[in-house]
């Protein structure tokens, strides 16, 4: 059966077999890590890209390059959208965690009348076939060119304007929170 | 002698009790629910509960005949119950397509893979309901209104929510109980079923009288639905006299939902359910302790069916520890 | 050697998933849409193919007593190129099957074959096992993950089939859906291969 | 009134009592008998006589030796023609003293007139003897041999305090007891004054089960002359005839598993074995005769007969003037819930045998067995509180070790359970299976 | 140099090393001695562990191999399935001489077809003979014969014994049988013996296990053995083969040479045989011995089997 004779399990055969393998693979991994990095970062930058594209009216800037922060919403990162060197938006990535599962992001784009332009899910694990309905166009485009001060942030069914997904009402809520919390981020927050 | 005699062991005498007679008394025993939904929610119910029991009869007959082609036993009653069950855990506006997908479930994945009649682990007609619960839960957390209001408020239909479901979403907002009584049926109607719900589930008063007839055949004894419903009252009431703002009554949780069709005919299911009255008890203690559990704490308004599945799943081990008493072990003769 | 034959054995008679029940971590959780089905059954043959490569051509200088560490090491490495390679060209996929990815390192397909076919036969064997079997897994997983998209989703290879608003059997694509799917499946697979069943009442 | 009986388990089988109103016919002895050596629980008896020999009624030619026996005894006058197998009702080949009939000459030490002996002479020790030596078994069908119930246990076991006689005749069909308490009470009354002396109590109880209220009435008439006699009548009930059961039933005691009637201060006998026991000891008669019932719905008439022991059973027929009725499609020796059904109606009569059952084609065949559907049935009518199904699962499987936790050997095999069953299961053909394994596996232990 | 390469290699390397000393030190301190051969001896086996060896499985067989050829001699132990080639290889690995063993097959002993021994009743009650023979005698009124419902088709596990649908008897394909003898612990009456093959498949055996008195036995079988001995005198001189105890005649399979002379004296045709036997009657003597040994042969080559 044995064809050949293994090397035997002797102390120095142990560690130097192990160790060399060990590191024929950290410089294989280093090699691929160096070779991807930047295709993985590139990665980040066009989704955010694509999303500013899509929640913001038309711009001509790199909202990515102004991004900026502010206080008491640490977590939220805004984007100031600008055409010719005139403001005309600002897309606020914000979250929630009243999601069915994990938390939900979403790009919230306002136009300078801090009405909402228009949202995409940046990420999201909600129950497929249910809660991921807050993707389709169906469910998002009810915010759009809404005023929040007019409309209320909040489902039918706790007194508010928007239309629940059926049997998704959590998910619904939770993107409503996100949301309200990017309004008030953007109304209140200070640079 | 020439004539060919039998030899077999004894008894050679045979009761006339058969697994026929048992399951047809079941439907029998159901036909008080069918007529009373049929009363409220009109032909659509009768409707739905035709095509299940036809489904799930018809599917037995398929599946025995062509992919397991062992002896056809889909007429000796337990398909229609299986069928008759699961059309009662649906709302009656239920597509038909969807009905048959859980009848699909009821028989094929929780009877038949498991080897047919009498070896499936968990109550066919509730793991039907379940797979059509996660698989619709759109189209199975509609409910009609019942016949009378929408006559009343002259619309084509209505839906109504069920009174588990105004509780709910009653208590996530914080409303005290005694605020949602203008939502909520009066306990005469969930009594007599004039509430939103599955199609076999309101009627409280059709149910027991299709409870008693099986008691007085001797097909189910007392002890599974009484502890059953005593426990979920007993589990309720202890949350309801700690604080009757958050929590519902005791009699109200036996009244809503599934509780009533459960504990009388889920739960009571031969196969699925321990074989010692002691083992019984046991079950529905706990099954009606998790219910409770469900229906207060859980994401779910309703929780029959699930805690009666999670059950079923306990039996074997019930089983293996709680024996009948035998004769003559213990004995005690007052010495 | 029979190339149809190896990937007779490779696709049916011993294929990793409805027969010999291994991998079973991310049969069940990613196969909820053929696509993703697929990528990771390649995601994973890409391991299978490297690690049994490897393990093959040095299987002479391992001693026995630390052949798991360096099987490990060998496949943990290749799990994470992969993932790295996933994570800059197929950012998508990569993300739909997160944790599953660095998961692979502890699928059995691949530890099992490294311990029972790469490190006692030849190179070339290795080779061609390491490609049957994956292959094998990748036709498993995209099976179980076309059959839970369509009945799930309504829809093939995002394909959608169904209109937009249609109900289809959301079951398929929740976790329980997998153990239905796979189990039936399994069923099928023995029905076609084991023609005669003994014993039962 | 609310009548006594046992509390766990039971069932109640159509009684079907047919042969009920018809007066005992006493048969005259057969052209030839053969005498079974094991016609009783224990050792199978040694013969005593040889091919050839001359042998007069009520002759011993068998002696029981061992320790649980009985002495058989010819049953007609004439010579033994030979030492040979028979089939019994166990369907297989039993040894037999084959005697041919020639006149009917009777041991002269037998009195045999009709007259009632009421003088118990005899000391208790004097009794039991004379039990033994007229080879007296019990008659409701164990054939279990009776002195050495009289006999006190070893060690310091408890003192028996209460004779229980069993008039209950549970069985459905049969009807040997019934007749014998209306038409040998005073009889019975005496055997049983005999047996009360012979166990020294002075408590007896008979049990009756209301389905007999002729019977009842007739004993409890003429027992208020005898102190310590009670007749209770029990709720019909079946197996309220087993000894566990009708101790339970009577006393509200329960034996403890594995252990005698003694145990509990009981001895329990048979109604017929009272009869027999008044003919040994008042009348110096052995146990060579016994009542049978000859019974079916197929047949036209029915009776219930004194017959010689070691008759062929097709002289019951032959007695009735009937043939086998066409359609007959099985035979059982006993009643429908514990009978054997036999080969044919050749098998010899023995002390155990209480009646023959005709069975047509309709009544005999079992319904198709189908899965079970776990109704609990058979637990709820199980009167020893096992779990039929699970027995006979396991002994399908021939797990004999988990029979033996599950108490498999306390099944007395009444049957309720497969009368019961809905889904027509063999579970008694299983049980009894593992049962028989489970102590041959036991006593390989020992 | 690049501390994105420099870094993972240190950690990963110093990582291995320090691995690769503790499972050093850890195998030296449990080290369990374990016979490497077991494992080589198992490769041999057909690895289907069906037990017929008398033990848990291939490597439980593997182990007792082992352990007998220390002691120098396996010739206790036998696999059923591999056969002695198995064995001869097994023994060339292991070192040690194994002995050519006949290579043996079940054989059914009881002859008493529905049409030999027509059923005078009929049982109800589960299809299983050890239910049927703990009742009564049989369908056929033989308390020694086969009972037909088959317990030892449902232990086969190679599914080389059924029921013939006609007889009601079970046929063993000896092609299938690999002799483990389960069916022989199945069967409730021990029925069913494990004989040798013989040579170019040629087997005698009395089909009958009736110990009852000829006229007993011959009223419910027509093919019962009834004990008269006409075998055992028609056996030739120097062989001796057959012996009767208890009214029923016994073949040594050691002893019998496959001559087929006792099977046309048997009144009964209670003998059997996988080979037409001759059909002259013929005598027991060494001349024609020889010449009933040709013909047989020519008749075995037809490949009659019973």
């Amino acid at each position: 059966m044995a064809s050949k004779k293994k090397l035997a399990s002797t102390f120095p055969n142990m560690v130097i077999v192990l160790t060399v393998v060990a590191l024929t693979s950290a410089l294989a991994l280093s090699l691929t890590n160096i070779s991807t990095l930047k295709a993985r970062q590139m990665v980040e930058v066009k989704r955010t890209l694509e999303a500013l594209k899509e929640v913001l009216p038309e711009f001509n800037n790199d909202p990515s390059i102004e991004k900026y922060s502010v206080e008491n919403f640490a977590e939220m990162e805004f984007y100031p959208a600008k055409k010719g060197g005139q403001p005309v938006g600002t897309a606020i990535k914000t979250y929630s965690d009243k999601g069915f599962s994990e938390r939900i992001w979403l790009m919230v784009g306002f136009d300078e009348g801090n009405k909402v332009h228009n949202i995409s899910v940046l990420k999201q694990r909600e129950t497929p076939g249910l809660g991921t309905k807050i993707k389709e166009p169906k469910f998002r485009n009810q915010f759009a060119g809404k005023d929040p001060a007019s409309f209320t942030l909040k489902v039918k069914k706790d007194g508010g304007d928007v239309d629940a997904i059926t049997a998704a009402t959590i998910s619904s809520r939770a993107f409503c929170d996100a949301v309200s919390k990017a309004y008030r981020a953007l109304s209140g927050g200070k640079r | 002698m020439s004539r060919e005699l039998t030899i077999s062991l004894s008894p050679h005498e045979k009761g006339n009790l058969s697994v026929e007679k048992i399951m047809w008394s079941v439907v029998i025993a159901l036909i008080p629910a069918l007529t009373a939904s049929v009363y409220f929610y009109g032909i659509h119910a009768l409707r739905v509960v035709v095509l299940g029991m036809l489904f799930c009869i018809a599917l037995e007959y398929l599946i025995q005949k062509f992919v397991l082609k062992t002896k056809v036993t889909a007429f000796d009653g337990s398909a229609a119950v299986t069928g008759l069950l699961l059309a009662f855990n649906v709302p009656s506006s239920i597509p038909w397509w969807q009905l048959l997908i859980g009848s699909a479930a009821a028989i094929g994945v929780a009877k038949m893979a498991f080897g047919g009649l009498g070896k499936n682990p968990f109550n066919p007609a509730l793991v039907g309901r379940a797979f059509m619960l996660a698989s619709f839960p759109v189209q199975m957390n509609t409910w009609p209104a019942p016949l009378r209001k929408i006559w009343e408020s002259g619309a084509d239909a209505l839906t109504s929510a069920t009174p588990l479901g105004i509780l709910k979403e009653g208590v996530r907002d914080g409303t005290p109980i005694a605020d949602l009584a203008d939502k909520m049926p009066s306990y005469f109607d969930m009594f007599i079923g004039n509430m939103g719900g599955c199609i076999g589930e309101v009627s409280a008063f059709a149910i027991l009288a299709g409870g008693i007839y099986l008691l007085s055949r001797k097909i189910i004894s007392f002890h599974i639905p009484l502890f059953y419903l005593l426990s979920l009252a007993g589990f309720t009431g202890l949350f309801w006299l700690f604080n009757p703002v958050k929590y519902a009554d005791p009699l109200f949780h036996i009244l809503a939902g599934g509780a009533m069709l459960g504990a009388w005919f889920m739960a009571t299911d031969m196969v699925t359910c321990p074989m010692s009255i002691k083992g019984q008890v046991i079950f529905a203690i706990s099954g009606g302790i998790l219910c409770g559990a469900i229906r207060l704490f859980g994401s779910y308004p309703e929780g029959c069916s699930y805690s009666i599945l999670v059950m079923n799943a306990f039996v074997p081990l019930i089983d293996k520890y709680f024996k009948p008493k035998r004769f003559g072990k213990e004995v005690d003769n007052g010495k | 050697m029979n190339l149809l034959k190896e990937l007779h054995r490779g696709l049916i008679k011993e294929n990793a998933v409805f027969v010999l029940l291994l991998g079973m971590c991310p049969t069940l959780a990613v196969t909820g849409s053929a696509m993703n089905g697929l990528g990771m059954g390649l995601a994973s043959t890409a391991v299978l193919l490297g690690s049994n490569m490897v393990i093959s051509l040095i299987k002479n200088l391992i001693p026995d007593k630390v052949r798991i560490p360096v099987f490990i090491v060998i496949i943990a490495s290749f799990v994470t190129i992969i993932d790295l390679i996933m994570a800059a060209y197929t950012p998508d996929l990569h993300e739909e099957l997160g944790i599953f990815i660095p998961l692979i390192v502890v699928n059995c397909v691949i530890l099992g074959r490294a311990e029972a076919f790469a490190s006692k036969n030849s190179f070339l064997a290795s080779l061609v096992d390491g490609f049957v079997m994956g292959l094998g897994f990748t036709f498993a997983l995209t099976l179980l993950g076309s059959v839970r998209e369509i009945l799930g989703a309504g829809s093939l290879f995002n394909w959608k089939f169904v209109s937009e608003d249609a109900t289809t059997i959301l079951l398929f694509i929740l976790q329980p859906g997998a153990f239905i799917a796979l189990g039936f499946l399994i069923a099928f697979v023995n029905k076609l291969t084991k023609k005669k069943i003994q014993g039962g009442e | 009134m609310k009548l006594n009986t046992f509390k766990i388990g039971g069932v109640h089988p159509p009684e079907n009592k047919i042969s009920a109103a018809l007066p005992i016919k006493t048969l005259p002895p057969p052209k030839q008998v053969r005498l079974l050596l094991s016609q009783h629980l224990g050792q199978p008896a040694v013969p005593v006589v040889k091919k050839g020999d001359r042998v007069k009624v009520g002759a011993l030619i068998a002696g029981g030796e061992a320790f649980i026996s009985a002495n058989i005894h010819s049953s007609v006058s004439g010579t033994v023609l030979k030492i040979d197998n028979v089939i019994d009702v166990s369907g297989y080949r039993k040894e037999a003293i084959v005697i041919q009939r020639e006149g009917d000459e009777w041991e002269d030490s037998i009195d045999r007139s009709e007259e009632l002996n009421n003088d118990i002479t005899l000391a208790p020790e004097e009794i039991i003897d004379k039990i033994k030596e007229m080879g007296i078994v019990g008659l409701g069908g164990a054939a279990f041999p009776s002195h050495v119930k009289y006999l006190p246990l070893p060690g310091d076991a408890a003192k028996a305090d209460t004779l229980v006689i069993n008039g209950v005749e549970c069985e459905p069909y049969l009807t040997a007891d019934h007749r014998v308490m209306l038409e040998k009470s005073d009889e019975i009354l005496s055997g049983i004054r005999v047996m009360m002396k012979a166990g020294r109590v002075d408590r007896a109880i008979i049990g009756i089960e209301a389905n007999k209220a002729d019977a009842i009435e007739l004993l409890s008439g003429k027992a208020r002359a005898i102190p310590g006699l009670e007749i209770v009548p029990l709720k019909v009930k079946y197996p309220q005839g087993a000894e566990k059961q009708l101790i339970k039933a009577l006393l509200n005691r329960e034996i403890p598993s594995g252990k005698l009637p003694l145990d509990v201060s009981c001895i329990i006998n048979n109604i017929g074995t009272a009869l027999a026991v008044y003919e040994a000891v008042q009348k110096n008669k052995p146990l060579i005769e016994r009542v049978v019932t000859m019974t079916g719905k197929s047949l036209k008439k029915t009776g219930n007969f004194k017959v010689r022991m070691g008759s062929p059973a097709s002289i019951l027929l032959e007695a009735l003037q009937e043939e086998l009725p066409p359609g007959t499609a099985r035979i059982i020796c006993g009643g429908p819930m514990m009978g054997k059904a036999v080969n044919n109606l050749e098998i010899p009569i023995s002390k155990g045998t209480s009646g023959f059952l005709l069975l047509d084609e309709r009544e005999a065949r079992r319904k198709e067995t189908k899965n079970c559907i776990r109704c609990a049935k058979c637990i709820s009518v199980c009167p020893m509180g096992l779990e039929p199904y699970l027995l006979e699962k396991l002994a399908e499987r021939r797990n004999f070790e988990a029979c033996e936790t599950e108490d498999i050997v306390d099944c007395m095999e009444c049957g309720s359970c497969s009368f019961t069953c809905p889904s027509n299961r063999f579970l008694l053909d299983y049980i009894r299976y593992g049962k028989t394994n489970v102590m041959r596996i036991m006593r390989d232990r020992r | 140099m690049n501390p994105v390469i420099i870094f993972p290699i240190l950690t990963l390397g110093a990582a291995a090393a320090g691995a690769a000393m503790i499972l050093f030190l850890v195998a030296k301190k449990f080290k369990v001695e374990e016979d490497p051969r077991i494992d080589d001896a198992a490769d041999f086996l057909p690895g289907v562990n069906c037990g017929g060896c008398g033990f848990p499985g291939c490597r439980g067989f593997a182990e007792a191999l082992v352990e007998a050829a220390d002691k120098g001699n396996i010739s206790g132990l036998m696999c059923p399935v591999g056969g002695s080639d198995t064995m001869t290889e097994v023994g060339v690995f292991l070192g040690v001489e194994v002995a050519e063993s006949d290579p043996t097959v079940a054989v059914v002993r009881c002859n008493g077809s529905r049409e030999k021994a027509p059923p005078k009743l009929s049982f109800d009650g589960p299809a299983k003979c050890y239910v049927s023979h703990a009742l009564f005698c049989g369908e056929h009124g033989c308390a020694f014969g086969c009972l037909g419902l088959g317990d030892c088709v449902a232990v086969c596990e190679f599914d080389a014994i059924r029921i013939d649908t006609e007889t009601r008897l079970p046929v063993v394909d000896a092609k299938k049988c690999v002799s483990c003898g389960v069916c022989v612990k199945a069967c409730p009456r021990n029925i069913i013996e494990i004989r040798p093959k013989g040579r170019k498949e040629r087997r005698v055996w009395v089909g009958c296990m009736n110990l009852e008195k000829g006229g007993v036995a011959m009223k419910n079988c027509k093919v019962a053995c009834i004990g008269c001995g006409k075998c055992a005198k028609a056996c030739p001189e120097k062989i001796r083969a057959i012996g009767l105890e208890k009214n029923l005649a016994y073949i040594d399979p050691q002893k019998c040479i496959a001559c087929g002379l006792c099977i046309p004296v048997c009144p009964t045709g209670a003998i059997l045989a996988t080979f037409q036997p001759a059909v002259k009657k013929a005598k027991a003597s060494p001349g024609n011995l020889e010449q009933s040994k040709k013909e047989t042969g020519e008749a075995a080559q037809k490949g009659v089997e019973t």
